[in-house]
């Protein structure tokens, strides 16, 4: 990531952040289902807000969800004012695009050419206008760097990103920006819960194969 | 004034939080009711936040207007139709034969028109990015190749096997590997809903005052 | 500068050959599928005469795979001779289509209000497929076009799901259709389906709860030559396979040209 | 309308966003504008009705405590104020808790729960060896992916069992690989879906059109490429 705002830097060209369309059209954003990654990727503008402060790169970032809009602009707001830069901040640079998944990528499309965007981070929650919007940018030779937990829209991004966060690695990311000891002990946590879960898996499988069924007693 | 500022929606988010958890764990008819009349609300204060949006873009393009950028004209066509748009549909309801000619003959075929748009970009990561350039990215390509064979009829035709294979590609190893990356996606993502209801990320509400 | 013009060559060429099987149409021949034979036969073997559903269902994105596996299924039954009721449950932009196959079909013989009629849109979803299997009149009232059902004589023969013989669900959801419809009343149904729905459908298939289903735009397009026409289904098909030709094509050249380079 | 003139406004915006494959273009812009104006319009109108039907007609018919989120969605826009703007965190909050809340949920019941439970009857596929063994490597792929996603017990590998170690990273090329033709098949289907629309329908009329059009942008942008360099 920091690769890509220099990259920015040394161009003279701005960085575009967006969270994806996180299923907008259908009464989505952050107060449904697909509102933990919406707010998993916001933690991720922080750090990338902090960065181009730092740097001095112009942040565009764009949204389908609108309620995002002020979120993002404290967000980026309070970035800007750790690094003493306030001034520089641009209300205009937070740009709700459209909560149509396609209006919002086409919108995107003619953003990118126009803007002339160095790097494209896309952290989020994706739909099909995750390529388009990848895509769109590689035409600029943009440099890349996507994260999500869902599945369908990844291997996509995954073939024409520089960088990406697969799934948990997405979650993950978020909490090593951070730097926190208490949080970097919940991602501790985790993984312990994950052999756990390896552990039952094939334990169950055994039990299973054996002739015992225990589905029934999981499906409680 | 801090602990409106802070303290509350940290409250109000846990409190939420934990009805809609406690519901899934309990089955109380009481605390089924204020669950869905919470997710009901939710959604009611969603398509309120739609305003600000909209607000967010006039502000935007008139600003364009008024200082004559580039491309002025285009943010006035946008802010006419974005007006007309709502005017027929709140006068004339979304039946009126002007909204249905908005969105059936000119947003529906937008919005096919972009989706095929993903076709074009896909034949040219197609030729760019699937490459053996190593062992990982060969097995990808195979993949790949095997299960394009399945899925045009032609593929059946070279050589039967080919459906067969294919499908063991989707539903074999994709089904694998796509379960594993979603169970690790969603322990993570309890992981960071819990750290956000205990107050641990406060990230969310922006300003740190 | 160099891949740029490569990338627009490969768009031009790609729109350009995907136009090829429209220009001229070539027909390659598409094997058939067990489930798509299935749901021909079970039409067929539904007596002449005897009452259909035809489930319209598809929001205007789904349409190209949808519509034409919806339209087969309607000139199936106007060959059969079936008396027919055409519904949609899920997505209203369906009535349009449904309004468009009707126009487009032969209606030689069939009289509005006799021997179909079309009912349009029931808001409700999963609730209003319940409803209309337990009571048709208590959920429907007019049909499409607002005319009351009372008086039609075909509307006088059917009453609940017990009243019809067979189930066309053009659509791309059929699972509320198989809580809702065949598990209480056993029903006989045949599915289409679309990309992202098949697989999930073929359990039902395999379970023979759907006696037959077509597999998107594939299994319309064999439904197609199973009625001895080539539709929208049998095109798209054809589409299909000059772009997965092409796309391996692509992969093919793409990867030769690395190699090549990376030779020197 | 005119049935073949709405056909032409429909081929017209096909034309515009297709031009962008070759450029950022005056149609393309056009129809972008306009699509993001029509788009946000619609929104409008639907969220004005949606908030009119479960929010503002039950609270008329004398259900008081729909003002709650009448007043929440409001305080929305505290946001623009200079002095209250913390006072949108509250509804804002509401959101949260309620995505964090459902999000938990799902992931728990559908994807944990389920998807368990589907790993282990790997017999449900059926008893001949074809199945078993798309049951075996289903199983033994989704565990080792899990596993790629420990991230803090990281042990330095042996080289005996480094390629063991590989195997669900090999496991994620495959997935993707295989997802990626089935993206090809569905899209392809939507352009199909506008090809068969320009080739059979009255749009092919315009098809020559468009295509002199095209002709003619591409030669006047290259000839005033010329004129610069001159």
């Amino acid at each position: 990531m920091e690769e890509g705002i220099g990259r920015a830097v040394e161009l003279g060209r701005p960085v575009h952040w967006t969270p994806g369309y996180g299923s907008a059209e259908h009464a989505g954003g952050i107060g449904s289902t697909s509102g933990l990654s919406l707010l998993s990727g916001m933690t991720i503008l922080g750090h990338v807000a902090k960065l181009c402060a730092q740097r001095g790169a112009d942040l565009i970032s764009t949204f389908a969800n609108p309620e995002l809009v002020p979120l993002a602009t404290e967000i980026i707001k309070e970035a800007f004012r750790s690094e003493n830069k306030l001034d520089e901040f641009k209300s205009e640079n937070v740009q709700f695009i459209s909560s149509r998944q396609y209006a919002f990528a086409t919108g995107l499309l003619g953003l990118f050419q126009r803007e002339k965007i160095a790097t494209n981070i896309m952290t989020g929650s994706f739909g099909a206008e995750a390529l388009i919007v990848a895509e769109g940018a590689q035409m600029l030779g943009a440099f890349q760097v996507a994260g999500s937990d869902g599945t369908t829209q990844l291997p996509v991004i995954f073939a024409i990103c520089d960088y990406t966060l697969i799934g948990e690695e997405f979650f993950a990311a978020a909490v090593y920006l951070s730097d926190d000891p208490i949080q970097r002990g919940a991602l501790r946590g985790q993984d312990l819960f994950k052999f756990g879960l390896i552990a039952f898996t094939i334990v169950a499988m055994i039990i299973t194969v054996l002739g015992f069924n225990i589905v029934t007693y999981l499906k409680m | 004034m801090s602990i409106i500022r802070r303290d509350l929606p940290v409250w109000i988010a846990f409190l939420v939080g934990v009805i809609l958890l406690s519901d899934y764990v309990f089955s109380l008819p009481a605390l089924k009711s204020t669950a869905s009349t919470i997710t009901n609300w939710a959604v009611i204060v969603t398509a309120f936040s739609f305003g600000i949006g909209a607000l967010n873009i006039i502000q935007r393009q008139s600003k364009v207007i008024i200082r004559r950028e580039k491309y002025w004209i285009y943010s006035i066509v946008l802010i006419i139709t974005l007006f007309g748009t709502l005017g027929i549909g709140l006068i004339g309801t979304i039946n009126h034969p002007y909204y249905r000619i908005i969105f059936d003959n000119m947003m529906a075929p937008l919005n096919v028109t972009m989706s095929s748009m993903l076709a074009f970009f896909l034949a040219s990561a197609a030729f760019r990015v699937i490459r053996a350039k190593n062992f990982e990215s060969a097995l990808l390509l195979i993949a790949a190749l095997l299960v394009m064979l399945q899925n045009a009829p032609i593929g059946q035709l070279i050589w039967p096997g080919f459906p067969i294979l294919g499908d063991f590609f989707i539903t074999g190893f994709a089904a694998g590997g796509n379960r594993g990356i979603q169970i690790g996606a969603a322990i993570a993502s309890i992981g960071f809903g819990i750290r956000i209801l205990l107050g641990q990320e406060k990230r969310w509400f922006g300003r740190s005052e | 500068m160099e891949a740029d013009t490569t990338r627009k060559l490969i768009h031009l060429s790609f729109i350009i050959i995907l136009s090829l099987p429209l220009i001229f149409p070539i027909n390659i021949p598409i094997p058939l599928n067990q489930s798509t034979k299935d749901a021909y036969t079970t039409v067929e073997s539904t007596p002449e005469g005897s009452i259909a559903v035809i489930n319209m269902d598809f929001s205007t994105q789904s349409a190209p795979e949808c519509y034409p596996q919806a339209l087969a299924f309607l000139k199936h039954a106007i060959r059969r001779h079936f008396k027919f009721v055409i519904t949609t449950f899920e997505s209203p932009d369906a009535v349009i289509y449904a309004k468009k196959a009707l126009a487009e079909v032969d209606l030689n013989g069939y009289e509005y209000g006799k021997d179909y009629v079309h009912l349009g849109y029931f808001p409700g979803k999963e609730t209003s497929i319940a409803a209309f299997g337990q009571n048709v009149h208590g959920l429907v009232k007019t049909d499409a076009d607002g005319r009351s059902i009372e008086e039609m004589p075909l509307m006088q023969q059917i009453h609940s799901a017990k009243d019809i013989s067979i189930w066309l669900l053009g659509s791309y959801n059929s699972i509320p259709f198989i809580t809702q419809i065949y598990a209480p009343y056993n029903a006989i149904m045949i599915s289409a389906s679309d990309g992202s729905s098949y697989q999930t459908l073929y359990t039902y298939y395999q379970s023979k709860q759907l006696k037959g289903l077509l597999n998107g735009a594939r299994g319309g397009a064999e439904y197609e030559d199973l009625l001895g026409y080539a539709g929208q289904a049998k095109a798209i098909m054809n589409i299909q396979n000059f772009s997965h030709i092409f796309f391996i094509g692509a992969i093919f050249i793409g990867n030769l040209l690395y190699f090549r380079r990376k030779k020197n | 309308m005119d049935l073949t003139l709405l056909i032409l406004v429909e081929a017209f915006c096909t034309f515009a966003v297709w031009s962008y494959l070759y450029k950022e273009n005056p149609a393309y812009r056009l129809i972008e504008y306009l699509f993001i104006g029509m788009s946000v319009g619609h929104i409008l109108v639907m969220s004005i009705s949606s908030i009119y039907s479960s929010a503002i007609t039950p609270l008329i018919a004398g259900n008081m405590l729909y003002i709650i989120p009448i007043i929440l969605g409001l305080s929305l826009y505290f946001y623009f104020s200079r002095s209250y703007y913390y006072l949108y965190r509250i509804p804002m909050a509401l959101l949260v808790g309620t995505g964090v809340g459902l999000g938990i949920r799902g992931a728990v019941h559908s994807t944990i729960i389920n998807q368990i439970i589907a790993n282990i009857s790997i017999f449900n596929f059926g008893m001949n060896w074809l199945s078993l063994l798309k049951g075996v490597t289903i199983f033994v792929g989704s565990i080792a992916v899990l596993y790629y996603f420990i991230f803090t017990y990281y042990i330095e590998p042996k080289s005996s069992i480094k390629t063991a170690l590989k195997l669900p990273r090999y496991f994620i090329m495959l997935t993707f690989g295989a997802l990626l033709a089935n993206v090809v098949m569905v899209r392809t289907s939507y352009l199909s879906g506008r090809l068969i629309f320009l080739w059979t329908t009255d749009a092919i009329y315009t098809i020559p059109i468009a295509i002199v059009i095209f002709a003619l942008g591409i030669l006047y942008d290259k000839g005033v490429l010329k004129a610069k360099k001159k």
